[in-house]
Parts: C-alpha cells; structure tokens; sequence
C-alpha cells in the first residue's frame, strides 16, 4: 500500500498550480459567474485551448492519440488542482467519450476525434437519456435507419447537459427494432449543427441548463457510426463505467463541504457557528464520510493503472459519493440555518449564496450517470455475485 | 385520547383544500414567485371571507373561537397549497397581540387584521440565527413617551406587505437572557427604519431591517414594558409549530405525487413502483411524513389546551427538520431528472419543504431546547 | 385529534399503580434476575394470576370471554405500566391469539381458552417458524394428517419462545400438500405436554432461551384445529396484525432508550457523560424519534378503537419501532463507550451489564414477527397501492 | 500512490490468514472464551516462532524491520481469525518500550516479547473512559529510588496473562494535559497493586487495577521521568489503529458469511440474496467494510512513513466503530433468527466488532479529534 505521491507527481502538481495561477483571471472568474447556466464563454474557451495545447487533456492516454502516455495518477492531480481552484471546466465529462472511440472507433474517427479531444476543439454532449426512461437506456426510442450511405435519425433526447456549447452529440439510438432491448442500439457522433437538430433549453433549480434534443430526419453519413452496428450498448456501457473514475468526480462529491470548511475556518460567521460543539461534531463526521469518497477514487485507480477493471469499486464510488454529497448539504442546512436559504444577490448570503444552489442541485449526482439504485443492484450482482430475482 | 382528525376537523382540512386547489394554482404561485407581486391580493381577501384569519381569535373582534389545533391544520393545508399570501406573519404577530395587548390594542388591530385589512409582520432573529432569546439585542431606549429602537434585525417575514412589525428588542441594556425584553408595534414606514430584501431558496419575501433611531410611541409597547420575555418565547413557538404545519402539509403534497408517479412510470419494463428498492423508499418516505405530522399534531393539541409545549414543539421541529427533505429528496430520487427541472411542479414543494427546514430553529438548536427539557443537562 | 388522558384514564392508571407498588416485591425482582432466560419462577406465575383475576389481561376484549368490555387505552395504560414498573411479564406476546381464537375459534374452543387466558392460566408459545424460513411461513413443511378422529404432526419449529413455560403451543402446520402456498394450512391449539412434542433450548446472545420444538407423530383430537381446515394462514395473518398493537411492544423499542435516559438524569456516570454537549444531541435526537415510535401505536390504537383496520400503520410501527431499538442501541454504545461493554458481574457495569445484553438482543425485534423488510413491501402495497414487481 | 496491497502485504495476508483458519478455528475461539483458559498457549508460542510478534522490531533483539503498515495487516487476520491471544496488548507496551526505552530496557524486555516469553499489558484509561491525556489521573511520588503509585486503571487490556504492565501516570500532581506524564513498566504481581476483572461483551480479559501506594524502582520509568506525554498519546494512537485493524477483518469475515449466506438460504421461492432489498443491504456493507479498511490503509500507511497520523487514526476510528456494527447489524438481518443464537458462529464476529467499536474511544471522542484536526475549533 502507497498513499503518497512521488516527488514526479508534486513537481506535476506545482506545474499545474502555476499554470492556474497564471492563466486564471478575475476576468475569467467574472464570465463564470456571469455565465452561469449559460454555456461556456469566450474565456473559458481559451483557458480549454491552452490546457488542450499543454497536452493535459487526456494526457493518459496512448501517444498515437494525441494524449503522452501520462500516468493517470497525473491525470488525477491535474484534475484535482483544476477543481480546488474552482475552475468550473467539467474536462471529465466531455472527455469521457474517448476510451469507447479508442477502443471500438474506425481508424479515422481515432485520427480525428482523439487530437481534437485532447486539444479541446472538440467537445461531446451525452445522447443517451429519452423522456421515456433515464435509467432504463435500453428501453431508448430513437430511431436511426439506414438509407443508402446514410442513416436517418428520428427522435428525441432529454437531460442533454452541454448540448448548447458542444460541437458533437455522442448519441445512442436504435439501429434494429426487433432484436432484444439490449442488442440493436448503436452509437453515433453526430455534429452538433447537423439539420434537423433542434436544441431547447430546460432550467434547473439552481439556475443551470441542460436540454432537450429533438432529432428530425437527421441525415449522418454511415462513417458517423461508433463501431459496429448493433453494438452501441455494449461500447456505450463501457465508456460509462470507465467515465466515472477520476478526481473530476470526486470532487464534484466533495466540494460543498470542502467550501464550507473553508468557510467554518476563515468566514466570521462561519467561525461563530462554529463555536457550536454540536456542528463540529457534524461537520468531522463529514470530513470522515469524504476521506471515503477520495479514497474510492484513489481504489478505482489504482485498480486501473494495474490494468484491472474493477468489478464494483466503481459502483461504489457512485453510491458513496453522491449520497455524501446530499447527506453533506442537508446536514450543512442544519448548521447554517436560515443563512444557508440566502440566494445570491445578497450582500448576507454565504459565499454569494451558492449554498441553496448547491443544497437543489446535488440531487443530480443521485441519478445522473445511473442512479445509486442500478449502482447497488451492479454491487451486489457484479461484485458480490448476487443472484438475479425470480420474482 | 384519539390522535385522529375528528369529523370537524377532518371537514375544515377538507374545505381548505379543495379551496386551495381551486385558489391557489401552482400557475398563480409561480407567478408570485417570479415577482411581478408580493402575494396574491385576491387570494387574501378571500382567505379572510372565510374567516381564516380569524380562527382562534375572540367573536368580540370578528373571529371564530377555536382551537390552536383548527390554525394547525389550516396552515397544513396552506403549506400544502403553497397559498401566496403572507397568513403566516400576520396571525403570529396577531396570535401574540391577542394574547397580551391591552383590551384597546386588539380593539384597534385584530378585527383589521382578521377582515384581512391590515397585515402584520415579526421581527425576531438578528445576527447568527440564534433562537435563544439571549441573541436578542435590538436596542430599544425609553425616551419620554417614545421606545427609540437601534440595531438589526434578519429573515423578517411578510415585512414588505405589512402596515405594521412586532418587534423583539431589548429595552434595558444590559439586562440577559429573557429579562428586560420588550415587544413593540412599528410601522413598516417609520423614519429611520430602514429593509433590504433578502433573496431566498423558497422565493418568499424576508426582510433584513436596519433600525436607525426609530422613534415609536410607547402606546405601541404590545405588554408590559421590558416584561415581554415570556411573550416572545410563546410567539416563536407559535411560529415554529405553525412552520411545521406548513412543512407536513407539502411533504404530504410531494410524497403523493411521488406514489402517483411510481405507479404510472416505466423502466425496465415495469412501473418503478414495482421494484423492491423503490417501494421501500415509499415506505420510507410515508412513515418519516406520518411521523412529523403525529408531533406536530401533539404539539398543536397541547398548545390547544393550555398547557406547556415548549417540549412538543421542539421535538416536532427537530423531525420535521430532518425527515420531511429527507422524504422529499426521496422522492426527488425517484422522479429523477425531471425533479431537477423548473417546469416540473415537484420542486416548487420541495424547495418550499427545505426552505422551512432552515428557519425558525435549525434541528440542533431544537434538539439543544429538548435535551432541556428532558433534563439531561447537569445543573 | 385528542392527545390526553381522560380522567377515568387517569384513574385507572393510579389503579395499576398501586397494585403494582403493593404487589411487585424486592424478592419478585430478585428472582426476575435470578431466572433471566430460565423462564418464569413462581413469584412471576403467582402475579400473573394475580393481574389476570383483576380481570386487567384482554380486558378490552367481550365480557362473554371473561373480558370486560374495557377501553382500549386503559389496556394500553395497563401495559404502559407494567412496562415502565419494570415488570416483564410479557403478558402482549401470550394473548396475542385471542383475538383470532375470538374469531375463528369454536364455542367450546372460546369458552376453555378466552377466560384461560384473561386468568393467565393458559400461555401459548408461538409455532410459526421453521428452520427452513423465517418470514416466509408459506413454506413451512410441518404436517398435519387425518387418522380418523385425531391429526398427526410431524416436523419441526425454531426460535420458539417461551416453550418451555406455556402451557400450549399455537401451531401452523400444513393440512394440505397439494394446495397452493397459502391454502392448505391449518392452526391447532396443543398442549405443549402432548406424548411425541421435544423442546430442546436455543441460546442466544443475552444468555436468554428460545426453542426448537420437535413434533414425532404427535396426535392430537380433531377439536383442536381453530377455525376450518386449510384457512390457517388467513386466521394467523390476521392475529399476526392485531398483535401488533398496542404498548408494550411499543414499549419494548423504547425501553433501553428510557432506561438510558434515567441513567443519563440520576446515576453519576451518567451525568458525566451528559456534561459532553454532542452526546445531549444524540439523546434529544432519540428521544425526538421516541416519540414517534409512541405515536404511531397510539395511532393504530385510535384506528383500532374506532374500528378502521389500518391498512399499513401497524407496518410502519413494525419498521420504525424495531429500527429504532436498534439504532439507540448502537447510539447510546457510542455515549458510553467501554462501560457499554461491560456485562453482568461487575460493580462498574451500568445497570447490572444489562447494556450490552440489550446491544445484542436489539437485533431481534428487526427480524422476529415478520421481517422490516417484508413490513416495507407491506406498507409500499397495501398501503400505497404500489404494484408488485414482474421481474 | 497505489492504495491496493502490493505483492509482499498479500503473501503476508494469505499465509496469515491459512494459518488462522487452520490454527484459530472457532472452536478454539469458544473454548478460551468460556473460561477454561485466558489464551491459548500453542497458538501463542506458533505466532512466536511465525516471527509475529516481532514485526517492525529491530533484528538486534529478534524482530523483523518491516513497516508498522504489516503489523496493521497482521492484526486485519488477527481480528479475522479472533485469535484468543493476547497480542494486542503486548505488542501495543512493547511498540512503545521499543520507542522510548533506554538500550539496555530494550535488550532485557524485547527479546523475550518478540520470542513470546514474556507477556505485556498498558494501562491508560481510567473512570469516565476519557481518551484525552488529561484524564489520566493516577498519582506517582518519586519517593527515593522508587516510584509510588496510587489509583486505578480501567479496561486494561490482557493484565491478567501479563508479566508487567506499562502504566501512563501522572507524576507531577497538579500538572495538566501532556505534561508531568510518566511511563512506568509495573510487575504484575507488585506489592499493593490489586486486580478484578471486568465481564465483557467479547468475553475478553480486561481488568481494573487498584493500586495502593505500590512502590516502582525508577529503572522500570520508560522514556523520561515527566515527559512521558508525547509517548503515552503514540501508545494509545498505535492501540487505536490495530484496535482498527482488528474491527476491519473481524467485519469482513462475517460480510462474506453473509454473502454466501444470502445465497444459499432461500424464502419466498428464491434465494434471498436475489431480493433487492437484499442486494441493497449487502451493497451497502460491502462499500462501509471497504471505506473503514481504506481509512484504516492510510492511517497505517502514514505511521510507516513516520508521518503525523492523529488525524487518519481518530477519522479510521470514528468511521469504523459506526459502520463496522452496522454492517454486521445488517449482517444479522439477513441471517435473522439464527444470528442471535450462540450456537451459529456469526455472533463471534458480531460480539467482537461491536465490544471493539465501544472501545479506546468513541466515535464522539474521535471526531472530536478530527475537528481539532481539521482546525474548526475556533481559537
């Protein structure tokens, strides 16, 4: 066991944090609040580029691809300096569609789409979940069917976060209508302006967007398809469970009491509630319950770097650290009080009242990217070999 | 000893929800919430045709003698209907009036404020959101036949629709604790007092309040003077209960739609509502909610007769606090994507539920009232 | 709604009072100790006699069964005192087949056991459990079979308490092979002295005493079959419900929480430990849920009292009471830390060691008379209409 | 940074563990525990010659230089396998002995712990069961060449197999916290020094000490006369984390019985592992075994490194001694009737996890560290 970092890794480490240092401007903090919900702005744009051109975005991956064999412990520190210093560039997410095209993608969709990736240039909104069923993706009812060299596609998805600022939809749809559920999906990569795309914005709670993607008859050439016909479920599935590893998730987990920590020890109203043993009390408890949430991310990372795909470790990481992400909001609630109501645009609300903000929207950790209940069902049946049920 | 609705109560649930499904539509409480006004003035007046605000208070004043427990299950229906006027604010400033105020106080307020005429507001928590009437400093000075009020007060309620605020202050300086507090009656537009509004997760309308030098007659002294210790401890508890009120009747909203919506969604090939994990949250939820409602119920009903409550209500409080979100994240959990969108109904009761949950007392603080009167805490 | 007592009520509970005062000895506690998990001494039979020809057990049920037609919330003020006097008759568990036997039972059958029972000079063990399942008692295999006019029974019952001190036993066993689960079961009320019944103690954990009962070729007449043949499981599912009302179950979840918080109030220990703020939140939090546990019995009992089946109330009481027990258990381990370890024997130990003996039996009440898993599928069915699954 | 176990900790494991199962069956387990013996010899002298009791100690007086993480792991089986010995209590002295003793304590203690001659116990605790230093209470005068003890221990672990007893006392009176600490190793047999045992959940042997002006030679002082704080607070630091260890193997064990329980048993027609309810269940103990081991990992990882670990040790601790019972709570659910019946061997594991979680701190007392940790305590 090695819970350290090497003196390559902390020198990687002060690389980033200087980078950061240097590049991220008050400007660019001001377009992300200003932006907020809105997309991604001109600045945040540049910042990805440069990133992209210091090869950090997927830096792990094979040469070939435009990525330098970096080790993903690397990958994990760039990832984690990236989020402890705020910068809201969720480079995970849109990353996270490059394992499936490395390993199920044409020759020339790698040539393409990896360099591009890496550099940023190119950026994927998740085309899987339909109005009929989130979860339940092989239930999905988008068509595609094939007409000469191309396949038109009718239908519609929904929960599409980032669809307004990408340039490519990664999107599941169905290729054969009469194979069972799971077999006649296939995945394509279909430019984001493609005709008959039609893009409409829904709002959250916390005043963030995602959308709802309406296909009709969306002409893509056959080359658009991801690996083979028929296969896009099992391609699909794989990129999901290798998507959920990294630092950018687990700090996604863990930020909200890692801001209120730093709120309790340099905030003076933070320092006052905090006289409370009470809320001490809670608020170690947390610290705890996040030391598990790193230290998952750490496991499925380990387990990788070794070559081993985790059966469930990564399952777990998505039980753990969403349920501790609203577990942690609702007992901040209890600490903060009436303080943790505030809205922004009050000079009282803590933290420019991201609170609430972030008190409505941790629900989505709980259900996006599978919920915590196909999470428990995949630990007890995968990793624990549990049987199936009968009834 | 029967902890059921009896048939009367049962029939004012029944009317005042009907009426607020029909009044107080989810389109008319997003369109308060969005701004264009503070409350629904129509939905007022006809809150007070029906005598709602009137429930409790003495025929004398054009009220309708009933028990604490009626105002209970009213507000759980107003909680539940999400009803856009400010009902809470004005019956606790109206409650405590009518408790302690002189025979020509409530001559001149209550029967405005029970035709639904005049609207009151409370002034209560200052700086830290402490509960303990300790945390009170406002400054209120004797100056000839004058109080001159100074300091702040936060998460003031309804004051921008109000005429007039009850305000907690503390009258002799010095003093700690519940001594030398006074309850005092300000006029929303004196000189000097000063608000900023305060923008919240629930989108209701809460004041901060600057006071500087505010001049108030001590005509407006609601009680005696700096005797009004025990009167602001009854006010908040007043407030708390009927918050819990209002939380149990939305969490019985949400969870409702969440059964529904179990039944009639599909995955997997079957309605989620069929699955094992699924109906084990509906469990879950049913008995957290239950559970809240039956405390709150208890509180109310010794608030009814007379007796002590402090105990009832600050249990209720504590649960309510942690169960009923709990039950509505469950059911956010099972609704899924759509319960983080806007358009989706769900949430306008879930952020009203965790809105509540963080005012009037956070569950530390109530449990910290509770293990008092438990009498675990070594002398 | 009404939370209070009346002054009948009242009346009736300084009733109980005294005779419990006049009638529990320092020498009756002394054998209670004595006799822990060795079933009941005299002292403990002779007060049972006692209560029952005050007429205060079924006292709710007809005057025709040596009832008295009493209120419902005097029987649960009966119980509350009994319990809160430290007294562990378990008078709740033994007549919890009347009411079945009220209404299924023969005349004959209701005129012998009834008055038997209010008297305490008739106690039934429960032979429901099986080795082979536990929740599930549609599978049970003890069998019943016809020889003219008497049934032999064979098989065998597990974790039946109190065998070795009732004087019959309530036994499901299986009339009808060929028939569906639920349907070819029958209930017969057996003297435990019967030619052919074994009891062989079970240990647990607490050092108290369950039973296996073993049953070779026991015969019995036909008379002692209750209600008809093959509608056993109907009969039992309905005593099963009904027995779960009232105090002293509810008493039974919050027992350790109140003996803690007596603890917590006069035993310097005790208040020692509450002089730490953080473990006062942790018994408010208890005592907050307490509560509950003691509302919702009053609720089912107000059901019951204006004759409304509860649809899933008694579920709830059965999931949040038990779960409850268990929690305070694992709550209060945390406040009093290594004197919570320590058992019986020693000067040191609270409460005579009986922390850790409640510890350790807490698990009971989650599992026994029906899991809390299997009263969530109750309450998610029965009382919200949820579907059963199809897969 | 790999937090996995390397080659080498897995051969450890594995042939610790074999050995375990084959040499600690429970049947062995029940015997010392009902009495007849207080450990068992032969498990003791094979542990010595496996070199068990050496690990981490230097190779001059015997042992095997290896990282204290091998000890954690070591101590992982030990909880696994309930190994009725008394290892923890031995090595917990024998660790400090070999940190702070002189040369020559050294050459005429370690040689004969680690070949399994002599047997150590450590006396930390005292009345309210306080895991601050400031608690330690027990008085010892220098009085000429010897140390004078008087006062009482409590929960002291393994006393009665012991021949010395290293005693954290308080030397200078009227010293507070850290300071005026002395270490002193005590014969078990001294002059004055009485003992009762204390009956425990675990069935282990724990015992109060009463010591009545029991005079110790100076040369028995381990470290410093007076200064003995810093050690005392590593002593009971290194008892935690192997305390740990043992909670988190005892608990995987009885998480796999369950497993394999779930299934085999069958209900309703099925195994009941296939009930999701079931699955969920399991899903949850697995993901809480698995974060208390990981904490316990790093915890043991950084006292290897020399590293300050106060930090890790109270958050492993805190974390453990509540999910490492549930998880085996849940464990019972699933095994329902039989889990409470001594006859079935999952109560083994039970009892222990549980008597464990309830020792060398509480979860209320460790985050209470944590908080320290993490620097909230506001100044």
């Amino acid at each position: 066991m090695d819970f350290g970092y090497s003196e390559d890794n902390e020198r990687f480490r002060q690389q980033i944090k200087d980078f950061l240092k240097a590049n991220v401007s008050r400007e660019f903090r001001a377009e992300v609040r200003e932006m907020q919900g809105k997309g991604m702005g001109p600045l945040a744009k540049e910042l990805i580029l440069k990133i992209g051109e210091k090869g950090w975005i997927g830096m792990s991956w094979p040469e070939e691809y435009g990525g330098r064999n970096a080790d993903r412990i690397d990958q994990y520190i760039f990832e984690e300096e990236l989020v402890r210093a705020r910068v809201p560039l969720n480079i995970g997410n849109f990353i996270e569609q490059a394992p499936a095209i490395m390993s199920a993608g044409s020759e020339a969709q790698k040539k393409y789409f990896i360099p591009r990736l890496v550099r940023g240039e190119v950026t994927f909104a998740l085309g899987y979940t339909e109005p009929s069923g989130g979860t339940d993706l092989a239930s999905l009812k988008t068509r595609a069917v094939e007409d000469g060299d191309e396949f038109v596609i009718n239908g519609q998805k929904t929960f599409t976060s980032g669809a307004e600022s990408a340039s490519h939809i990664y999107l599941m749809a169905r290729t054969d209508p009469d194979s069972p559920k799971h077999d006649g999906i296939s995945i394509f990569l279909v430019p984001i302006d493609t005709p008959g795309i039609t893009i409409r914005p829904l709002w959250t709670l916390a005043g963030g967007r995602t959308n709802e993607v309406f296909f009709d008859e969306v002409r893509i050439p056959k080359t658009a398809i991801l690996g083979e016909k028929n296969q896009g479920w099992y391609i699909g599935s794989k990129a999901l469970n290798l998507g959920r590893a990294g630092a950018m998730r687990y700090y996604t987990y863990v930020s909200l009491f890692e801001e209120t920590l730093y709120f309790a020890r340099s905030n003076p109203l933070g320092q006052q509630l905090m006289a409370d043993e009470i809320a001490r009390d809670k608020m170690a408890e947390l610290y705890c319950e996040a030391q598990v949430a790193r230290l998952f991310t750490l496991r499925s990372l380990s387990m990788i770097r070794r070559g081993i795909n985790p059966p469930y470790e990564i399952s777990s990481e998505k039980v753990w650290g969403p349920e501790f992400l609203v577990k942690s909001t609702e007992v901040v609630s209890q600490i903060l009080g009436p303080y943790h109501q505030l809205w922004e645009g009050s000079e009282l609300a803590p933290h420019r009242g991201s609170f609430p903000k972030r008190y409505v929207s941790a629900m989505v950790s709980t259900f996006g990217h599978g919920s915590t209940q196909v999470m428990r069902d995949a630990i007890a049946r995968r990793g624990l070999g549990l049987p199936r049920g009968a009834v | 000893m029967d902890v059921l609705l009896n048939d009367d109560e049962e029939l004012l649930r029944d009317q005042a929800r009907a009426f607020l499904i029909k009044e107080s539509p989810t389109a008319l409480v997003r369109e308060v919430e969005a701004g264009s006004k503070d409350y629904d003035a129509a939905l007022w007046k006809k809150a007070a045709e029906l005598g709602w605000l009137g429930i409790t208070f003495p025929e004398l004043y054009g009220g309708t003698p009933a028990p604490f427990s009626d105002l209970g299950l009213l507000f759980e229906e107003m909680g539940r209907g999400m009803a856009p006027i400010p009902i809470h604010p004005t019956l606790v400033a109206a409650l405590t009036i009518n408790e302690i105020g002189s025979a020509q106080q409530k001559e001149s307020l209550l029967p405005a404020v029970i035709g639904g005429y005049k609207m009151l507001s409370w002034a209560w928590f200052e700086h830290g959101g402490d509960i303990d009437l300790a945390s009170v400093q406002l400054a209120a000075k004797v100056e000839g036949d004058c109080l001159r009020l100074s300091g702040n007060k936060l998460f003031v309620d309804g004051f921008q629709q109000a005429d007039q605020c009850l305000v907690v202050c503390r009258s002799q300086s010095g003093s700690t604790g519940n001594e030398g507090i006074t309850l005092v009656l300000v006029d929303t537009d004196s000189e000097g007092l000063s608000h900023s509004r305060l923008p919240t997760l629930a989108g209701d309308i809460q004041d901060e309040l600057c006071f500087d030098d505010v001049a108030v007659p001590l005509g407006n002294v609601i009680g005696q003077l700096h005797e009004g210790g025990e009167a602001a401890v009854a006010m908040f508890e007043r407030a708390v209960i009927l918050n819990c009120a209002m939380m149990v009747g939305a969490s019985h909203k949400a969870i409702e739609m969440t059964f529904e919506y179990a039944k009639e969604r599909e995955a997997f090939g079957q309605p989620i509502g069929s699955f094992q994990a699924i109906q084990h949250m509906c469990a879950n939820m049913v008995t957290w909610v239950d559970g809240a409602t039956l405390l709150t119920h208890e509180a109310l009903w010794k608030l009814s007769q007379g007796l002590p409550a402090s105990k009832e209500i600050s249990t209720a409080k504590a649960f309510c606090n942690e169960r009923c979100p709990a039950a509505l994240r469950e059911g956010n959990q099972i609704h899924a994507g759509i319960a983080q969108i806007k358009e989706y109904d769900l949430q306008l009761w879930y952020r009203r539920v965790a809105a509540w949950s963080m005012r009037m007392g956070t569950s530390i603080q109530h449990r910290r009232i509770v293990a008092r009167e438990i009498d675990i805490v070594p002398k």
